[in-house]
Formats: C-alpha cells, structure tokens, sequence
C-alpha cells in the first residue's frame, strides 16, 4: 500500500515548479492578460530539450524518458497552477495516438519529443464530441496516401498546431491521420477562446493530403483510450489551477483587512476556503488514482478517469469563483489573474466531456 | 391582497404602450438585437423620448419635474418597457434617479432639489457614486478620502473605486470624511462634486469580461461649495446608509421583469439545442421561473409598503442577495445548456453589464458567456453576500454584531 | 396594488397565534414527543365553534364564515408555525369535495364545520399518487346507493377521521364517495408515520357501503382542484413550520454561549440562519399569492401552487435541518421540538407531490 | 504509488476470508438482515470469534495483546469483514480500541498499558468517552466537571453528556479540571474511571430516530485513583485533542467501505422502484460513488502516511467533515427515491446508528428514514462541521483565529 509519489516523482515536481516560478509564473499571466495570447517558444524549447517534458513518456528511442502517465499528470498539474499558456496538453494528447504509428511515426515523436513540431488532436465534427465525433469528416485513398475532407470543431492550440492529428472515417470505418498545417486544403479559423491560455479553432480540411497513422482496425480503441487520458491529464490540469486558486485567495485573505482585521479571519471566508479544500483534496485523490490505473490499464480506469473529471471540474470551479468573491472587487478587473482560472475552470470542465456527461458515463460503466 | 395593478395604473400603461409602440418599428423584436456599440445611442434616444413625453421620474412630486405618481406607475412603465424590448433608461439613472434623486428627496435642502432633481430627470446631468475605495470595500465605514472646508468651499483628496459611468458622468456624490477625529462611523460626510475639474482624473477598469464599465476617480484638491453638502456635516454615514437602501429596495420588482425575459431566452437556447426534454433542464428552469417569480412578488410587497408610506428597510438586503445569488445560478444553467460552446464566445456580446442582457437578445454563446463572467460581479458590488447576509442576520433576525477587533476606530 | 394582508386577515392571524399559545403550543409538542399522538378533543372543539377555523370558508348556511382560501392559508401557516397535532389539513381538504355534493351535502358540512365529525381524503390507490390516484379502487352500484372496493393508501389522519372522502372509479370514471368509518367492511391499517403530528394509515374497503358525491362528470376538474389547493393548503403550513424552526434557532443562538460568546454571533450561524430566511421569504410569497390566486381562480394557480409547492419544501427542509445544527446536541435529542419540525419538513414535502414532482408540473404547465 | 494491498496483506486477508467463512451458513446475507434487537448479540458472538483467533487488535504491539502488524492489515480486515457481511466489531469498539487504545499507546505508562490493552481487546472491558458537556460543546476546552486529588484518589464532581455506549461500559476515560485557577486549556486532565460505582449515573438520552445510543453521565464525588491518570496533570487537552485525531484519522479507510456497501443497497433501492433510468438519480448515485471512493483513496493516503510513520494530524479533520457530509447528501437520495413512501416507517430500523447500517440491509422505508434522521447528528457529534471547517482553514491552509471575545479563561 502506497498511495504517494515517489521520490522521483515528488524531484521531478519540485524541479518543474522552480522552473516555472522562474521563467513563467505571474509574469507570463501578466502577458497573456495585457496583450493576448503568444507563445513563448524560448520556454517550450526550454522545457522540451532541458526539462524533456515532451518526451516524458515517450520511448528512449525517439528521445524521450519512458516515464508513465502519472509523471504526465504531474507535469500537467504544474502547469495547471501555473496557469501556462502553451500547448503542452495538445501536444501529449497527440502523441498517445502518434505512437500506434509504429516504425514510420519515429521520426515525427522525435519531432514532438523535441519541442521542434507541435501537435494537436482535432477529433469532434460540428454536433459531435471527442468521444463520439460524428462521421463528417471523411477520407479518401489516392496514390500518394489519403485526402480529407470535412470541418472540426473545438480544436485546442489551433492556431500554433504545425501538425493536426484527425479521426476521418475510411469507408471501413474511422482512422486516426496525420494533416500538416501548411498543406494545401488545410485552413483554421480561430474562434475567440473563454480561456486565455488555451486557444480554441476549426480546423477546415479541404480534399488536404494526409497520412495514415492508425487504421479503422485498432483506431476505435486509441479513441476510448484518448478519451479516457485525455479526460485524467485534464483533471490534473484542474487539480493545479484548483489548488493555485485557493491558495490566492487565501493569501489574499491574510492581507487584506476590513473591519480592522485580515477577512481571513471571518468565518464567512474560512469556511468557503475550507470548503473547497475538502473539494480539491477529493479531485487531487481521485486524479492520482486514475493516472495510475492509466498506467497500469486496470479494468476500472475509464470509471475513475470519469470521476475524476467531474469531481476536478467541480473543485477548480468552486475554488476558483471562491477567488473571486474572497477577492472582493479586485477579483474581476481583467489585470487580476482570478478570472484567467476562472475561465480555465469553465472551460477544461468543456473539454473532453462536462461533469454531467462524466456522471452519466460512471452510471452507465457502473451499469446504475 | 390584489397583486395587480390598479385600475387607473392599467390605464396609463394601456396609453404608455401605444405610444412606445410609436417610437419603434412594427417588426422590432428588441434593443438587444442592436449591436453593443449602437445599444447606449439608443437607450439615450428613447430617453429623450420618454423624457418629453413625462415619462421619466413619474413618481417625483411635480415640482421637481416629476408627476406626483405613485411607484406603481413606475413599475408598470418599467414592466411595459421590457415588454416591448425597450431599454429601462441609461446606465446612469440607476445613480442618479434611483440613488442620489431619492436620497436628495429625502435628505436635500429645498434648494438642492430645485437645482439638482430637474436636471437629473431631463438628462442634463448624468451622476455617479463616490462610495468604496482600494481599502474599504465592504468596510465602508472606514472611508479615508477627505474633504476640508475653506472658505465655503470643501477641498477633497483621495481616490475612490468601482466608479460606474464615471467616466460619463457630470457630478459624483462621494462620501469624505471631514472628521478625522470622530470615530469611523462618526466622520463622515456625503458632498456634490462636479466632475469636470481639473482636481479629478478619471481611469477606467477593464473588468472581468474584457470590457471598461467602471473607473477610479482621483481626487487631488478638488473642489465643491458648502451648500453641495447633502444632510448635515458628518452625518453622512446615515445619509449614505439610507442611499444605498434606495439602490435595493427600488430594483426589486423592475429587475424581476428583466429576469423573466432573460429566462425566456435562455428557454429558447433549451429548446434550439434540444436540451429542453432533459429532467435536469426542465426542472432547473422551473425552479428559476419560481425564483424569477418570487422576486416579482417580493418586488411587489416592497411596493405595497413604499405605497402605505412604510419603508421597505433592511429587506432591501435581501432583494440584493436574492437577485445576484439567483443570477449566478441561472448563468451556470445558461453554460451548462451551452455544453461544449463555453469554449467559444461567438455572435453578440451583451450590451448591459450587469444582470440580464437587453430585451431580445440572441442566444449568442458570447452573450451568455459574458454574462456568466459579469454575474460574478453582482454577487461582490453594493456589498458583498456575505456583508448581505450578516446585515440580515442582524437586522431582520436581530442576531448579534461579531466581536470588533476594535470597537471604534479614532483617526 | 396590494401585496399584504387586510386588517381583518391579520386579526385572524393574531387572535389564533393568541389562542394557539393559550391552548396549544410548546405544552402540546411535549405530549406528542413524550406519549405519542392523540387528538386533543377539547382543543379541536374550541377551534371549530369558539374560533370558526373548520367553517371558515364554508357557507353560512351550514354554520361557516364564507371568508376564502386566503383565509384558510393563514390558519394553516400559523398551525404549522405551532406543529399543531390534528385534522385540520385532512378535514378542510375534505370540505373541498364536500362542498360539491349540493343539497344532499349540506348536513355533513355542517358537521365539518362544528367539528362533531372528523373527515379526510383517501386518494392514492397503490403505487398511485394523488394527482393520478390509479384506477385499482372500484365502486358499484347496488339498490341503497353504492360499494367500494380497494385499498387507499397515505390516507393522512385516517385514525381519527369519522368519515372517509374517497376517489372510486365507477364504470364511467372516477367520482368522489363518502365513506363512514365505521360502516362494515371499511378498516383501516395505521403506519407508523414520519410525521409524529399527522398519523398516516392504508384504507382498506371490502364492499364498504358509500355515498356518492360527484360523479364522473365533475370528479375529475375537482381532484384537479384538490390537487391545487393541497398544494398550496400544504405550502402554507410549511412556511409556518418553516419560520418557527428559523425563530427557534435564532432565539437558541442568542441564548447558547461557546468560547465566549453567543454563538449566534458567529458568521457561520448568522449565514446559514441568513440563507435560511431567504428561502422562507420566498416560500412564503409565492404560498400567499398562490392562496390569492385560488380564490380568484386565475389561470395561472395550478403553476404557481407548484411553484410555492417546490419552494416551500426547500425552506422547510433547510430550516429545520439548520435548526438541528445549530443547537448542536441538544437539537437532535428526542425530547427537543426540533426533529418534529425536520420529520414535518420531510413528510409534508412528499404529500401531494414532491418538489421535484412539482418542478416537473412547472416545467409542463409552463410548456418549456 | 501502488494503491492496493501488498502481497502479504493479501495471502493473510485471504486466509482471513476462509475463516470467516466457517462463522455464518453459506447462504449468509449479511448482518443487516438480523432484527435490531439480535444485531448486538451476534456482533458480540462474531467479536468473541475474531478475538479468539487474534483478529482483534492485530496493529497494537504483541505484549499487549496485538500482533504487531501493520495498519495495512487493520484495513484488509474491515474490508473482508463488509465483505461477508460481518460487523466491525462492537459499539465500545470506536472508543475502547480506536480512541481510548490508541491514546494509550501513545501517551500512557506502561503499567496502564499493561493493565488496560489486553482486557480492551479482549473484550473483558468495554470504554466510553466522558469529553461534552451541557455547557461545552464545541468548546471543549471549558469542561467545568471537576477532580481533586484526595489521598490518591480523584474525587470527581460534574457531568458528561452525549457519552455513547455510557450504559454498557465498565470504564470511562473523563476529561476533568483539576486545575481551577489555570487559563481553559491548560487545567484539564485525562483520567480513566470505573463506571461501576455509586458516585456515576447513567441516563439514557432518548435521540431523534427514537432510540436510546446517549447519556449523560453524573459524577457525584465518583473516585478514581492517581494511578488512572491517563498522561500529565494538567496535560489533558494535549491528550485529548490527540486521541480526538484518533477518533478522526482510523475510520476514513474502513468508513468507505461500509459507505460502498451502503451505496449498493441504495442502487438496489432504485432499481427495486424503477428509479435507476431517471438521469438525476443516476447523476447523484455516480456523485456518490466517486465520492465514496475519493473517501476510500483518502484512506488509503492517510495508511501511506501512517505506514511511513508520519501523523496524519489535521486532515483527520477533513474525513469527519467529508463523510459526515457526505452522509447527508446520500440520505438525502435515498429519502428521494423513496419519494411518497417517506411518509411511513416500515420494515427493519437499522443496527447502528451512525453512518451506514450493517451490510445486507434490507432496502426498508424504516431503514432510510431512520438512517436519514441520525445522518443529522454525524455532522454535530465530535465537532460540528462549523469546528471542522474552522480547523481546517486554520491548521492547514492557515488562516488567522477568530478574535476572541477573551482571550483565555481563568476559573
């Protein structure tokens, strides 16, 4: 029995958040606030080639430490409180389906592992989700590979994708291919995102030349199987943003004073901090487990992954609509980062399945 | 018990509604279809309109440019207005009408009001309110902006926060303390000031939803004249105690017609995106339709004592609490209807920052989202839910103040 | 415009708040609590001829006062505010059907009204509900009138009542039947009730002989009638019960001293107690314009009963339970007055109609 | 991270299991299935059982009568227990073994050890807690029942109240001021008393499910001897806050498990009344499951802890805060799903009567609304949620104290 990180797991966490107190942090928020979102591609390469965070959990072959998904979940945590404006999650979200690629996908982990190309999942066509897309989008075999065709939807990190990885239906049914952004039929509409740290795009596919990179055979199961990570890596995102939000407010409450004494000392506030301490130590619990179960691919990963998602978009939206209020009227002007958590808090819960959605799906697993 | 309007009210609205139909096209379907930017021209022309006709201020007593109606009058213009999508005049009323004009009314010498009130209803001038600063919010009492008298006139310094329409507006009544030695509550003075001087800087805030609805105001020595001292030196405390009964009590029935159009709307976005059959929609929307409903009535019985010459007191508290809590929750019925569409802000963004939209406005996702955000505004502005909730618990129930760290702060 | 009460209403309220202080109150919760429910006759007779409650909006032909249902509203909120232990609800209900009968009924109202016989309505078939009784209760015709046959069940009062006011189905529908007690072939199985107040029991007719009184043409818009005015009957006894567990917590919050000082001036008291008037607030607004609304017949009384239905099980829910929390220990020992109000909150919520149920009605009527 | 048993734990848990197997027939349904009235023999009859086999205790050291394993295996055995549906142990358990025991451990001499550890897990001796007070609830630490030292005797003077299982018990461990002149915390000491004397009586408090699980204790010059002082004079509130922590930390891992086993019954309630398809029954039972088991995993963190020797100190706090309320929220389904049939009491009332009742249950109205009730007193008993929520926000996330109304308390 041991439910705790390991000491390597516990280094690379406090490795990783001095590197972001350093070279991210309030600073990079600041940024994304005053003058929209940019990526820092100086602290990407840095985190890609110095910290290997990219490969983390990819093969030493292309480059990468072969750790697990639970070091994946701790990585993302941090940047979760870090509140970063990357695309790190689009980027391992892609390489769970890049490495069914076999022999030919080496040399594009290597590129991914390297931080030198960035990837994203373009999965949900209009009216669909990622875990049903809809059959809109369609591929065609042609000499030199495949062609697409089609429209998707609520892509993350569109706009600084190089290469999208898309579910298209073969007339055998769907397959996972690889677009480059700069290929001919390939255009992207970026909308305006909730969250200022994450933008969101269509991404157009017009008869666009694409490879193959997972077949209808196996592609149905990379797709639970995305859905399930995906839904746990954003957990831990939330976990991180959750936690960082509750300890602003509570720091906050120890500055203030009204009435002659810090409002930290009003049960009022206390006990809505107490509160979503309760909720964020149960999305952290249910989180870790699930990066485990991932891990080990035990029989009840998708139920855990589910509760997880539910209970971490629950805490990171009490914690952090609780940021807002304890900071009183601060709290939202737009130069205060409680609101880029508060949109985040609204936003991942959108990703991959909201919390009603993961509820149904824990009955229906659960067979209620 | 009636709950209806008079036979008489129902008359004028009856009149108020053929004229308001003249003022729009017969195929208007509501200024929140207008876009944001147009929105404000347009609530200030239909002002204008309203103004000429002796629609605005119907309840002030004739002298000061009112008609002497009663409030009842006053909420069925509100309830025909929304009824037929118009604007429930501009941003500023709320600060000048429903806030200062009342409280002058109460408070102000004969004077004052003949100066001030006529103007406030003509649109003229356009007011604001100098109440929180940077260091006290729910702290009022503990003001620290200060106003000495020289020579007849009152030199303020200082900076106050979370100034709306400030940067519109030709006067702010702003709360100083002229005593610095009196104890917190004791000091305080409520003053006139014109905006337009040189001791005044306005900066706006960019809020939450990206937008700029609210401002700092720098006082560095500016100045106003004894006589725009609204009740007596250092009674201000009360006199801004009883002005912000006034910003609650007065909304509760307007604001609940807003309310129901808006639940209309988001029973509309339901039932677009075929999410009207679930039990969880379904009951959530009726649980909001009874709160919605509720607010009416308790907007009513407000009115009924308004009408009886009783004052509504602290359950104006209530109503605050009431609205900004029920407004949070239908905007995260709103997102959770939206599902995946929180993602994106796409279409219209909302051309009213606080509570709900304008009559008639799409089911735009940036509408919905930008009212999501600005909800959590309603919840901290004119006193917080929790300064709310203690001021119920010691008014109405009559439960005890909390140990003072201090129990009286000499400055 | 006039959302209060009249002067005459107010009077009535206060006259029996006065008698229900006098004559029943704490002193009569203690019997309930220490030796179980029985009716207190002598009370029952005083309300009926000394203060008019059963009559009040009967006609004076048969010895009532004709005043309304707004009238009736205020008796039952000020019954429930005492947690008074007797048939009010149950016999007035019964009056509403009563009141149909014509000519013929003119001396069973009577009684009703001297409180020399009791009544109650017996709707719900098995698995039925008030609104949609089932159609398992079947009446026939024989040369002296009429027999029933079938089990009702959630007969409120059904131990102390004379006579039984029961929904049978003839062969062209269901009607409405008086059913006397002690008749042959009428018994009558008493649960063990939630409510230590209001005795619940199962009917049980084998061939019971009965009197009709509203065949199928009418029977069914008055059960609908019923159904409303249940509601909102009900609303208003919650919203008494609602604020004497709100008063009863408050008043012990000033009284009870922990570290120092009484604990109603600690913020977490002061909230929820705050929170708690609110709902109450609510409830009671929507239950008084609901009474107007039956009085007037206005189209929209079904959905506001629903309405004040919903909110007034909320209020009373939260009030009672805060009650129970804030006296701490003491609040949930049997003989503290609190759990009667919490098992009040709970069963007089499933009594026509739950809040949910009626949050499903709203939605119907409203054709969301 | 290896959130499961080790391979050791396992070969004894199921070594454990096919012994358990051999106490019921083999159509077993579980305890739950007994009448009220018969639950305690048996509990006691199952006990008697383990203990004779060395199940009971097998955490505590081998010389007082444990088996000095680990906590890991203290958890393998309340699982399999629920498993089969067998108690985990008897009332007096909670506070002989988890409190009193542990505290003992932890701070006795090793003559009380000696004397007390063995008769406690074998039953002989069966312990209640003497902490409340009518006028000390929440605040503890201003306990006013009095000891004074006479010839090395305590001669003790008061009253406890809320003392479950007082009736049944041969001992109680009584927290008492012997200091009068101290400030509040620091005049109290822990001493272990026999109940079995003219100076203690017992009264059974009648709860709000009808039952009789309470009592107030009255000492009337009731005496014990110097040598039951349990720690240091004057050290009582140091003692008694940490076995306080005992009563919080031990239960959250064997807790989940009863509440999974609860949550199946309450499943099976749903299915037996067609609930089970509507989406908001489903969506609480999948919120109740996850929280169940975050409940389990947060065990499970606390085993890591305690295995590594590290305390679980203040989170305890967090477990009761959680289930207790927790506990709420599913009674509250329950009472849901049975809609209508709330109104009566019917079939089996449950065997215990805080959290959930013994596994194999029936699915009764009596059972839920019973439980439903007693849910009330779990988040009042051993400090209030309010208590929890205030140590939390201090203890972990650091918030400031209240301001006291006095700072200490001399008596």
């Amino acid at each position: 029995m041991q439910f705790s990180f390991s000491r390597e797991q516990e280094d690379l966490r406090s490795s990783l958040r001095d590197f972001l107190s350093r070279r991210s942090g309030s600073e990079a928020r600041n940024r994304v606030l005053k003058s929209g979102y940019a990526l820092d591609r100086g602290l990407w390469d840095s985190m890609a080639q110095q910290l290997g965070l990219l490969g983390l959990a990819l093969p030493e072959s292309v480059g990468g430490s072969e750790a697990g998904f639970l070091e994946t979940s701790i990585v993302l945590e941090e940047l979760g409180r870090d509140a970063y404006a990357g695309p790190y999650f689009s980027t391992v979200a892609a390489s769970w389906v890049l490495q069914h690629a076999g022999e030919d996908g080496a040399t594009t982990l290597e590129q991914l592992a390297s931080g030198s190309r960035i990837f994203t999942l373009a999965i949900a066509d209009e009216g669909g989700t990622w875990a049903r897309p809809g059959h809109r989008t369609t591929a065609f075999e042609v000499a030199d590979g495949h062609r697409l065709a089609g429209l998707k939807v609520n892509v993350t990190d569109a706009d600084t994708a190089d290469e999208f990885v898309v579910v298209a239906d073969l007339p055998d049914g769907p397959a996972w291919f690889r677009v480059a952004a700069d290929a001919p039929g390939v255009s992207v509409v970026m909308g305006e995102s909730l969250d200022l740290t994450r933008p969101i795009g269509q991404l157009v596919l017009q008869d666009a030349p694409a490879i193959l990179v997972v077949g209808p055979a196996a592609a149905g199961e990379i797709l639970a199987d995305v859905n399930d990570k995906a839904a746990v890596a954003l957990s831990a995102e939330m976990v991180g943003g959750a936690d960082a939000a509750l300890r602003q407010a509570v720091a906050w409450s120890l500055e203030r004073t009204q009435f002659g004494r810090p409002i930290g000392s009003f049960q009022a506030i206390k006990h809505m901090s107490a509160d979503a301490l309760v909720e964020v130590e149960t999305a952290r619990v249910l989180t870790q487990y699930a990066a485990w179960a991932i891990d080990e691919r035990t029989p009840d990963r998708s139920v855990v992954a589910s509760m997880a998602k539910q209970a971490a978009s629950d805490a990171f939206s009490l914690a952090a609509g609780n940021n807002i209020q304890i900071h009183g009227g601060i709290g939202f002007t737009w130069e205060h980062s409680a609101h880029l958590y508060f949109r985040k808090a609204k936003a991942t819960s959108a990703l991959f399945g909201t919390a009603p959605q993961h509820r149904d799906r824990i009955a229906d697993l659960l067979a209620v | 018990m009636n709950p209806t309007f008079s036979a008489d009210v129902q008359a004028f609205q009856k009149e108020f509604a053929t004229f308001l139909r003249e003022l729009v096209p017969a195929d208007w379907a509501g200024a929140g279809t207008l876009p944001r930017e147009e929105y404000d021209a347009f609530a200030e022309k239909i002002r204008g309109q309203l103004y000429e006709r002796g629609y605005i201020g119907v309840s002030w007593p004739q002298e000061y440019g009112g008609r002497g109606l009663s409030a009842e009058y006053q909420v069925a213009i509100a309830e025909e207005l929304t009824r037929q999508g118009l604007p429930q005049g501009i941003a500023s009323d709320v600060f000048g009408i429903q806030m200062f004009g009342s409280t002058l009314l109460a408070f102000g010498t004969e004077e004052q009001k003949q100066r001030f009130l006529p103007r406030i209803l003509s649109g003229e001038d356009k007011w604001c309110q100098g109440y929180s600063e940077p260091q006290s919010g729910s702290d009022l009492a503990s003001a620290s902006t200060t106003a000495v008298l020289e020579d007849g006139m009152w030199r303020i310094n200082g900076q106050k926060i979370w100034t709306s329409t400030a940067h519109l507006a030709d006067w702010i009544f702003v709360l100083v303390r002229t005593d610095p030695d009196a104890a917190k509550h004791r000091g305080l003075t409520l003053l006139a000031c014109p905006m337009d001087q040189p001791g005044i800087e306005v900066r706006q805030i960019q809020q939450i939803s990206g937008e700029a609805d609210f401002n700092e105001v720098f006082f560095t020595d500016a100045m106003t004249p004894e006589e725009n001292t609204i009740g007596s030196v250092s009674d201000g405390w009360r006199v801004a105690t009883a002005l912000l009964e006034h910003e609650r009590g007065g909304a509760a029935a307007v604001l609940a017609i807003r309310f129901a159009e808006e639940l209309d709307r988001l029973e509309e976005l339901a039932r677009e995106r075929g999410r009207h059959h679930e039990q969880d929609i379904r009951r959530r929307i009726a649980w909001c339709r009874s709160r919605v409903f509720a607010m009416r009535l308790m907007g009513y019985r407000a009115l009924t004592r308004t009408l009886s010459g009783e004052g509504i007191g602290p359950e104006g508290a209530m109503n605050k609490l009431f609205w900004s809590e029920y407004h949070r929750v239908l905007t995260e019925l709103s997102m959770d209807i939206l599902g995946e569409d929180v993602l994106t802000l796409r279409g219209r963004r909302p051309a009213i920052p606080d509570g709900p939209d304008a009559p008639g406005a799409p089911t735009d996702s940036a509408g919905w989202i930008t009212t999501f955000l600005n909800a959590r505004s309603s919840t901290i502005f004119a006193g917080t839910s929790q300064v709310q909730r203690n001021l119920l618990a010691e008014k109405i129930l009559g439960m005890p103040r909390e140990p003072r760290a201090e129990s009286s702060r000499g400055r």
